[in-house]
């Protein structure tokens, strides 16, 4: 085994993960390459490209002006030619600069050309709150893309899968937009050093109980199995799901541990009003689950609010592990419902 | 890719544009059409002009107004007589429609329904040329009202910093919809935007094609030889109305009228005749035979059936 | 009454009361002006303004370069220093040019600065589909902007409601984003000539019924209504809602209506996943009223496709009125639940 | 508004700039402070001689780093001091932090976390004053890399062609972020920009305040004549990181040091002596003043209660 790692396989943050996946896929393929502001001798605003600079050069790890839209679009184009363009969006609000590209284009140039093109593009950004760095750098806007066909949306939560995620992403002949979450970066988990794949549109079970389903992705999917853990000292067993991929949506998953438990609360980070926790209740209730619902099924997400700078404010409007307990707790204590 | 190494060649190329989009106009008149479409009646010497100028392997990016891009291309007429009657024969599979006709393989990275929408590809392309080592150019076509746009801003900075083998053809007719570029711009010519990015920059008479050619010669030898993206300018005119429904209150006939008298093809027709090339009159028996040509497009194309509905749902991914 | 017409009530399209609402508030206040492209001499891309820039001169209806985001972020400044600006977005699919502007500025700006700002911005822009205008022409981009908190978002369905609620939106302090529909354009509806109100955030029920609630917004709204003259000839009594605020929503009105059906089915056009009506199931679901479903709620919505240009392909994929009846059908044969 | 008509009062206010964002830094460093800051420290004397040429009624929009604009504008110090902390009492009730000081009523619009977020903003306050036909002028500051941004293009063609009363401060400190002036543009100065949108444009030294002041008043002069915006670009240095956290590996500490010798504050400090405004050696003891003024606000603001944890609901609408 290299260094004496057995298996292969290293503690390694959430951050090395991540590089780590950049790093293989750029020693196994020339045409990939690494763009983005500040990504190379700076290392990237959250240093996730450190070093990478030092190995492939400038001309495959590419410091770019400000200007979301015009190289958001250069990875449009770069990948229609067959490249495979990983673009890095610097924290994930500004996203909103390359809107069109994404949206108009990225998603939908294989459509509108009747399927006779690929857009193999993977977008890297980091979002979420819980930095102190309020409104405009601290959202998490990725039910935006989930609401437009022709794009991939996932969100790992573990380094494991942000490394094999990232190597899907790089396979796959789709736009794929890939979350990050600043508070993950130095997390630690179990990676092997090999490159492997984890398939995109595949969510976790991780943890088994027959109580309560509790789905979460990306930051809070950690919260939901810390509430678990209390929750589990009272007794209460919750299964635990880790979306990964937004979207394209393993709802059959949900439904499967909804079917079991008969009750389910989504965790999520963004603006509670239309984000994609709404998505994963209504696939629930839209679905024969619905009838093994024995509880309304509940949202803990962030309120309908900017993200405040002061820490307690910022605190105060985020879900947490103790408001997903919470509403575990009030879900469990209302009067339960059985179809007839 | 069109081979337009041939004088008539080019001329016949400009014929068959303004064939096309006059049977385009046509047919939306009698309510054939649905959807909407751009016309590029008046700037054929512009998209043919370049396209001389470009070899196999060069790409390029349209518009809206992309019909005369993709025929100078060389894309194949019938398909594209099939993409606006929407069967399934056409290039999208009748899922593009007039703004979205593309070949991806044969370089035609696609017209584009968002004003400075490929500005942003063609470098993209540019860029694969470039990392790759090969010798090839990609040319942006974009009107007058992309450059207010924000996206003319990031690429070309991101093509001169870079030195991408782009070119930048600024279709200067005149109007962005109705706003005469009087009133969207404050200083023209539009090219000189370039030296401020610091790359070339060229204002050209875009009704006229050799002037056209020899100016997107100069920007493809600059780019091939890593000299970086040019700004070309070429100034042109649409004669129709900004879309097939225009009633073109913001300009008077007597403009229209004053620029029909430059009108390219007849230019350059006449040029050939002067040159020897063509004929006395040989011209206008051409232009029938370009005619023809749209003719029979479009009624084979009308010979082909509709998708199936539930072809929509697919192609969304690979 | 002017003209002769009773009450000073007349029969006018829905493109000629949004006009109507703009010329109105114009000649009440000299701070409200129109911005656009070509919405001058043109008199905008679907002829909403025509006429204005007679009244009212090139310095109040203005014809602007293409500069979506320059001109929104214009737009906001102007509404900051007490202004009120009416913004046109040519299609809403641009909207992709200005997110930066309509997410991270006008959204934000009075809660970053503490409440110390007002923004009262109206961005009007056409949306929806059915044109035959293809992928970039034709979409319904509203559920992004009800996940944008600051924003407010309406979709009015009627002429009565475009008149009353762009003058409302005229008088809010905050940005409003105000879908129109290319479809509804021509609409007629009995419109006072006078100005007058309809408050934003209420919903309205536009018939009444006992068997089933469906819930609409804008042009769809029509198709519940269509649906459910359908449905009456079969005895099925549908009761209707039209949301006609996206945000803040309503969710009230649907509560009580679900309360007293036990039945719902949303009818949205924009993409089904992500989709403002998942938003709506999920308010129903997580209330009380989630007790008084007695069957699984259903979405009828836009294919999870961007909008293919083929006449036949664009129907395939779009909501319809027989597409709502069908789901209405479905929804009834299927097993009732009762709680027990 | 700061009023700056008198040349000490112009000194002691860079003073008060650099002693603000020195003792964030410290701050910072000490870990008293969270989220993130960018500090002005270097560039002092681009806001100060700008602001020194507007008058009250006249508006700014600030950037990401925006303490320097906020002071020179005359923005309480407690206020600013307390915003940081997070404090109710802060500027924003805790709400916004460094990146979105603001006090709207008086005439400063708000720093922006987004780079040439606030371009439109600065037009449409110009707009406004020019429909209400008041003769007041909208400064807009931004960054060298804010010119790479759509924005940028989108806005300076928007006020060029209304003639808007804006002027567009751009800080040229040799940096966006990790990227520098030489690799993020292929052209400089970049004020020559501004011909190609048909304005004035104009690139002065931003380390000596009476340039940065005369360009200013120039521009100032200008809108307020009706002759529309100009572009002012002012060469200046940041001597800090981008923000708290930088390692500076993307530039040399000799640099930093050559550019420090060009000292704003002590150069304007030598010419007042110079002057006769101000005895030998004054500067060091105003200088303390300074520096006393922020301890003393920052120690105030550490006084002020925290916000009640539910305002974060308040405020989302009005
Ligand atoms: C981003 C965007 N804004 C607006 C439009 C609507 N629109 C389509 S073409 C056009 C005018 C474009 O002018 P120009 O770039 O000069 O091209 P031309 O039509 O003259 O060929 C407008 C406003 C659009 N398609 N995309
Ligand atoms: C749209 C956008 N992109 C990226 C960033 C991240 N960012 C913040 S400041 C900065 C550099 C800005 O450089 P410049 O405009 O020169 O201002 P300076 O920091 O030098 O004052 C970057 C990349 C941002 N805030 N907004
Ligand atoms: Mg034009
Ligand atoms: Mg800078």
């Amino acid at each position: 085994m290299p260094n004496g790692v057995p298996n292969g396989v290293r503690e390694i943050t959430y951050r090395e993960a991540v590089r780590e996946a950049m790093v293989e896929a750029m020693r196994e393929d020339a045409e990939v390459f690494l763009m983005g502001e500040d990504v190379g001798v700076y290392g990237g605003a959250f240093g996730v490209s450190r070093g990478m600079v030092e190995e492939f050069g400038e001309g495959r790890v590419v410091d770019t002006p400000l200007a979301e839209a015009g190289f958001v679009g250069l990875g449009i184009g770069a990948a229609l030619m067959g490249m495979r363009p990983i673009v890095e969006i610097q924290f994930s609000d500004f996203i909103t600069h390359a809107m069109d590209q994404l949206v108009n284009q990225a998603a939908k140039l294989r459509y509108m050309f009747g399927g006779k093109a690929r857009v193999p593009l993977v977008v890297r950004t980091p979002g979420g709150a819980g930095t102190g760095a309020a409104a405009q750098h601290s959202q998490s806007l990725e039910a935006w893309f989930i609401h437009v066909p022709g794009l991939k949306v996932v969100m790992p939560s573990t380094p494991y899968d942000a490394k094999g995620m990232l190597l899907a992403a790089l396979d796959d002949p789709n736009p794929v937009i890939f979350y990050e979450h600043k508070l993950l970066y130095n997390r630690k988990g179990d990676v092997p050093e090999k490159a492997y794949r984890v398939p995109l549109g595949e969510a976790r079970v991780s943890r088994e109980g027959e109580d309560i389903t509790l789905v979460g992705a990306g930051l809070v999917h950690r919260f939901a199995l810390e509430a678990a853990e209390a929750l589990s000292d009272e007794g209460v067993e919750a299964e635990v799901l880790d979306l990964r991929t937004l979207s394209p949506m393993d709802h059959e998953a949900v439904l499967r541990s909804v079917e079991k438990t008969g009750k389910l609360v989504v965790v999520e980070e963004d603006v509670k009003t239309a984000g994609w926790g709404a998505e994963v209740v209504s696939r629930v209730v839209e679905s024969e689950s619905f009838y093994a619902l024995d509880r309304a099924p509940a949202r803990v997400a962030g309120a309908d609010t900017p993200i405040p700078y002061n820490k307690n404010l910022e605190a105060f409007i985020r879900p947490t592990p103790e408001k997903v307990v919470e509403a575990a707790h009030k879900l469990l204590d209302s009067r339960a419902g059985v179809y007839a | 890719m069109r081979d337009l190494k041939d004088r008539k060649e080019l001329l016949e190329t400009m014929m068959l544009i303004r064939a096309f989009d006059e049977k385009v106009d046509e047919l939306y008149a009698e309510g054939t059409l649905h959807g909407t479409a751009h016309f590029y009646v008046g700037q054929e010497a512009v998209a043919v002009g370049v396209m001389a100028a470009l070899e196999e392997g060069d790409v390029i990016t349209g518009t809206h107004r992309g019909h005369g891009h993709a025929v100078a291309f060389g894309l194949d007429l019938e398909r594209m007589a099939a993409e606006l009657l929407g069967r399934a024969s056409g290039y999208c599979h009748g899922k593009g429609g007039s703004m979205h006709i593309a070949d991806v393989e044969a370089g035609m990275l696609g017209a584009n329904g968002i004003v400075g929408g490929s500005m942003g590809i063609a470098c993209g392309a540019a860029w694969a040329f470039k990392q790759r080592g090969e010798d090839h150019v990609a040319v942006c076509f974009f009107g007058d009202g992309a450059v207010q746009e924000g996206i003319f801003n990031e690429t070309l900075n991101l093509a001169a910093v870079w030195k991408l083998p782009v070119i930048f053809v600024c279709e200067n007719n005149q109007y962005a919809m109705s706003l005469s570029v009087k009133r969207g711009f404050a200083h023209e010519p539009l090219s000189e935007r370039a030296s401020g990015y610091g790359i070339a920059g060229e204002t050209v008479d875009g009704m006229e094609l050799d002037e056209v050619h020899r100016a997107a010669s100069a920007a493809v030898e600059r780019a091939r030889s890593g000299e970086g993206p040019t700004l070309l300018e070429a100034v042109t005119y649409r004669y129709l109305g900004h879309s097939k429904s225009d009633a073109n209150l913001y300009r008077t006939r007597e403009e229209i009228k004053q620029w029909r008298t430059h009108d390219p093809i007849q230019r350059f027709a006449a040029k050939l005749e002067e040159e020897g090339v063509l004929e006395k009159e040989a011209w206008q028996s051409l232009n029938e035979q370009a005619k023809e040509q749209i003719e029979e497009a479009f009624a084979k194309a009308d010979q082909e059936p509709e998708p199936d509905p539930e072809s929509a749902l697919e192609d969304v991914y690979a």
